[in-house]
């Protein structure tokens, strides 16, 4: 599969924007800046970044809790999504979802959902408007380990199958839900094992290389768009980071090693993409570097942005319930 | 005006809407070849595309429908509402919800229609009238029709709007026949229909329990007692200043409700009269629900759980003699 | 594997037991002597019949709207279960539950459930159930093609095959759910291929043979009670009749073919059951047609009984609902 | 008497009763590394065999407590309000209906400990108030306990009840410290908790509502106005009787109530007294309970939406002008 300079440079980029994002996230929310949870992306950019690649703007996603990495992949706003996370006007829901529940609708982002599973049907379903409208967008939704024992994932994957719908299941398998391991909860070896009891391809990817990412979800969308139906993949991946931000009392030694972070560390999505590029010589280090501070910037400038911009007033809070209001009860 | 059965209703209100609107498609189960009536000939007159059966995966396919009105579809989903427990978490977390946590970006234009099985030995599983819970949480306009021409002109208007909604049929009215009229009929969510005027009373009834309130009203009115009796129509939104207005002039309020009574529509109804109109009532609000237990099959017990004409007739006659 | 002449011997009883209910039932129900729905099992005896006779009374079963096989196929009294149908005080539950919720606890029978595949994460609890208080009992759950797409289904066998679950999981195939092909509905070709999405022993067995159904649950009962975990049987089967009681609009031309149901009535199950029997010596003929007529004779009983039982009394209304009281709102 | 936090309740009740009675286990996500606070230390104590991690699949285990709980088990699940919707099919078709539908064959000893997160910037998705939903269906006693010491005998009762129930945890009284009695601590269903007499108003206040009550009555005291707050404590049962006395003895009566304000328990506990307690009522009832939005991520809007004392002041002091 060949792949151009502009996506491999347009991945790079969002992964960095990514890391830069959530380090700064985890800074300002450990000092106090804004409340609730957040859930830390890193170490997983390369899943979404590059899965996003090879959908188009009028392609949907749909996400969940660890909701930063998907829009952000997907092109959105790092402005509005940081805004957003401070509560602000200017965010992406005005203030009113956070962290968990960012959205773009303008460049089909459908929305992150804090319930585990519950952006899977609906994802599905903006699968089978393309169908029943005869359109040719395809939809993908992200959702983790955990997720995919939720029952919505086997009705989803079940009727998108026997409907032959252009959706897209990926499985961002970071080995946790929380504190408990997959191998636990999950009676198979491997979620995309799963794919056959849907008459569905189910690919694992190794989840830390964008480029595989980027070619298996190609591959996907291809079949999704050309009426083949849907495909599970599944993106073998790590969180650095522990499960969320204001979870204090977790800590890391009692479910997973040291060591083992340590090992997951040494495959870094962002150095195992530089070093493609610049082994193949399609971007120098000094390159990389600079989209790496740029990226920087743009997070500085993002949390800026969102310091400056002001809390929803009060008579903010009846609006945007209704399409079409009703008199408050 | 013609004379049509309930599922008649819902049936042309259906194929008017998706002649009208090619976004609109429907979906559930066994819908091809109308299991439950109310969904005869739309396969043949719109095909597979737009007439969908599904998996029985109710919180899947409720979910995909709320997915499908995200991007330009307008769906139609027909169940019962026993089996709208499965797909709890995509009404609640994703229809209900989604406008607003994302700020007003989503627009869900899909309408839930929950056939309520009860009164004829269908039992607990099957007998459900669950409006009160979806009233508690706020995002889903709640429909309620008592009688075909309503019931057409609300899922018109369902149809049409673009929140969710969820249209509760009253499988009691199944055999009801009704006038309903010619051309294009269309009735407004949250006007209450004032059925009948009277001075004595207010009855607000919902659902089955308007024609039972309608044949209280007319014993009553042989014993000289006037009685108004309300209809809300929609609960969700729901017309509180023409129930207000009724009880300023009646002084009296029953509410009736087919729904178990503790945190019901009807205790909802009465709470607001008891905070805004207090100062009309000369007597205590008396509700009339279905009792709080389950549904039993033995039709020697079914029949005390709901509100009936014996159950109204004696309120009134309570709240007359307070 | 050897099955004796007794156990033998009762899978005809049984079998005959359930195809006179069903007749009997389809007769007083059209008649108008009971109403609500009523789903008769006729065709498929066979699964329930088989498989529960390799259970022991301490066993459990649940099972669903389809729902009067399984408690007699468990031994249940006929009486009983009539009087319930009818809704009377000597039916299992007093009248209050009808022809969907039988149920007898005294013999392991934990009840029909009118919602699809609702009973399947129950049964998987008692054999939780077993697991923690080191009991040695096992738990069946039978559920529909149509129900196998629920979640619960899914999230069931997940958590049975992770936990080392007595269980087993017996998905009674009879191709339809009320009208709609398991073909046009399940992705897979048989359902029992899910299997291996849950890491555990997925078994097709020709649902019109008692014996094939019998050995096939008593291998999954042996692992279950051995600790080593779940199975997933799939009786493969076909409804003679219509969906159910009461359904009177689905005509059957509009589904399924007549010859389709032709074909499935050569095969019936009690006709597979007494050839093997009569042609293996086991049983003559003249006694294959007394345990039908001593069937008959039980079902007749059970009529009148369940005729001469009384409704229930008004006051009966609040009891039941509460182990401790409460007073009534 | 010693000093606990609200969690530190929970925890001692856990073990308390899984001490007294080996057939108690307890099952929920992440529970053996305490996620959430209230488990801690029990894997330690009682192994893996009785603190179950489950996948994450509440429909699932919440059914699979049920099965348990059917035969011989006394199960305690552990949840937050919010992952209910995937369960509700098990708690409301199961649960809440089976003891009933077979006819009272089925006992079912089985807890829900659902953990309410609202009021900390946990949006909309982490912040459900849902049992009036749960009071409107049959069959499930509902506790919620508004501080330590209730907690605490509250839990121990509901492990001891042969019914499920669903205790529903304030999450805002995570930081709560109080008293709690030495030794074996009981606290009965349907009593309600007269916290503090008084004679001009009666306040019935429900979970995290009756601190803010409680500081409520404390400053209209402070301006020579006497109130009474009820804490009924269970609402399934609920202990009218006592709010009945109370509201006869002050004449006017505030409900305050945490949930969504539409078909809440405010509103039953409203139309209660204005059906059994209106010829005591001197001034209309008053309901202050959430906005009827969803909970809004951002502090400067979600702080509106709740029961807060100025609110709660306000509402008493409108009905002693009325
Ligand atoms: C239905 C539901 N159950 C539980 C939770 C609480 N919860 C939030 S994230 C999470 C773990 C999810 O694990 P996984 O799906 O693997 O995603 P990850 O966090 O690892 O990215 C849990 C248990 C929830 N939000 N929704
Ligand atoms: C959750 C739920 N959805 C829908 C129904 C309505 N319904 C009852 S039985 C049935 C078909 C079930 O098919 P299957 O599981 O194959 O069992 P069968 O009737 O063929 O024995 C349907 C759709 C229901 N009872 N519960
Ligand atoms: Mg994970
Ligand atoms: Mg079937």
């Amino acid at each position: 599969m060949s792949i151009n300079k502009e996506t491999l440079i347009m991945i790079l980029t969002r992964m960095w924007i990514i890391r830069n994002f959530e380090l700064k996230v985890m800074e300002v929310h450990s000092a106090g800046e804004f409340s609730g949870a957040a859930h830390p992306y890193i170490g997983e950019e390369a899943v979404a970044v590059g899965a996003c690649a090879a959908l188009r703007d009028t392609d949907y996603i749909a996400g969940n809790h660890r909701s930063h990495g998907h829009p952000l992949a997907k092109g959105g706003s790092v402005k509005k999504a940081m805004a957003e996370l401070y509560g602000r006007v200017d965010g992406y829901c005005k203030g009113k979802g956070g962290s968990m529940h960012l959205a773009d609708f303008s460049i089909g982002i459908l929305g992150e959902s804090g319930i585990v599973a519950s952006s899977v049907p609906v994802a599905t379903g903006a699968a089978l408007s393309a169908k029943v409208q005869g359109k040719d967008f395809v939809s993908m939704v992200f959702f983790g380990d955990g997720a995919s024992n939720q029952g919505a994932c086997h009705e989803s994957m079940n009727m998108a199958s026997v409907w032959n719908l252009p959706v897209i299941f990926l499985c961002e398998n970071n080995q946790f839900a929380v504190t408990t391991s997959y191998e636990e909860t999950v009676a198979v070896d491997h979620i995309s094992d799963r794919a056959s009891a849907y008459n569905m391809p189910g690919v694992l990817v190794d989840g830390q290389d964008a480029i595989a990412m980027y070619e298996a979800t190609v591959a996907a969308v291809e079949r999704a768009r050309s009426g083949q139906g849907p495909t599970l993949i599944e993106g073998l991946t790590y969180r650095y980071e522990e499960h969320s931000l204001g979870l204090g009392r977790v800590r890391r030694g009692e479910y997973r090693t040291t060591d083992q972070i340590d090992q997951w560390r040494k495959r870094d999505p962002i150095n195992i993409h530089e070093e493609y590029l610049i082994n193949n010589n399609i971007a120098s280090r000094e390159e990389c570097d600079s989209i790496a501070s740029d990226s920087e910037k743009l997070v500085d400038e993002a949390v800026d942005f969102a310091r400056n911009s002001p809390f929803p007033e009060p008579d903010e809070l009846f609006e945007d319930m209704w399409a079409n209001p009703i008199p408050r009860p | 005006m013609t004379q049509a059965l309930f599922g008649e209703a819902i049936n042309q209100a259906t194929i008017e809407e998706m002649k009208r609107d090619e976004r609109v498609f429907i979906m559930g189960e066994d819908i091809r070849r109308a299991v439950y009536g109310s969904t005869a000939n739309l396969l043949a007159e719109f095909g597979e595309k737009r007439v969908l059966d599904t998996p029985l995966s109710e919180n899947g396919f409720f979910g995909a429908a709320i997915g499908a009105s995200l991007v330009g579809s307008r769906p139609i989903v027909e169940t019962l509402t026993s089996f709208m427990w499965v797909a709890m978490d995509q009404l609640i977390s994703q229809a209900a919800k989604m406008r607003y946590m994302f700020g007003g970006q989503a627009t869900l234009p899909v309408v839930y229609r929950a056939l309520m099985m009860y009164g004829g030995g269908a039992a607990a599983h099957h007998s459900d009238r669950s409006y009160p819970m979806f009233m508690n949480m706020p995002g889903i306009k709640i429909v309620v029709p008592s009688n075909p021409a309503d019931m057409k002109g609300l899922l018109k208007t369902a149809v049409r709007d673009d929140d969710p909604v969820i249209v509760f049929e009253d499988g009691t009215l199944a055999g009801m026949r009704g006038e309903i009229p010619d051309g294009e009929y269309i009735t407004p969510f949250g006007e209450a229909n004032i059925i009948r005027e009277g001075t004595d009373c207010t009855i607000v009834a919902i659902a089955g329990a308007v024609n039972h309130a309608i044949s209280a009203a007319e014993n009553l009115h042989k014993e000289g007692i006037s009685v108004e009796v309300l209809d809300p129509r929609t609960l969700v939104p729901l017309d509180k200043e023409t129930i207000l207005n009724s009880v300023e002039k009646t002084g009296r309020l029953v509410v009736v409700d087919p729904a178990h009574k503790v945190c019901s529509a009807a205790s909802e109804i009465a709470s607001i009269v008891a905070q805004e109109g207090f100062w009309s009532l000369q007597a205590p609000i008396q509700k009339v629900a279905s009792e709080q237990v389950h549904i039993p099959f033995t039709p020697s017990l079914e029949k005390l759980v709901y509100p009936d004409v014996t159950k109204i007739s004696n309120a009134v006659k309570n709240t007359l003699e307070d």
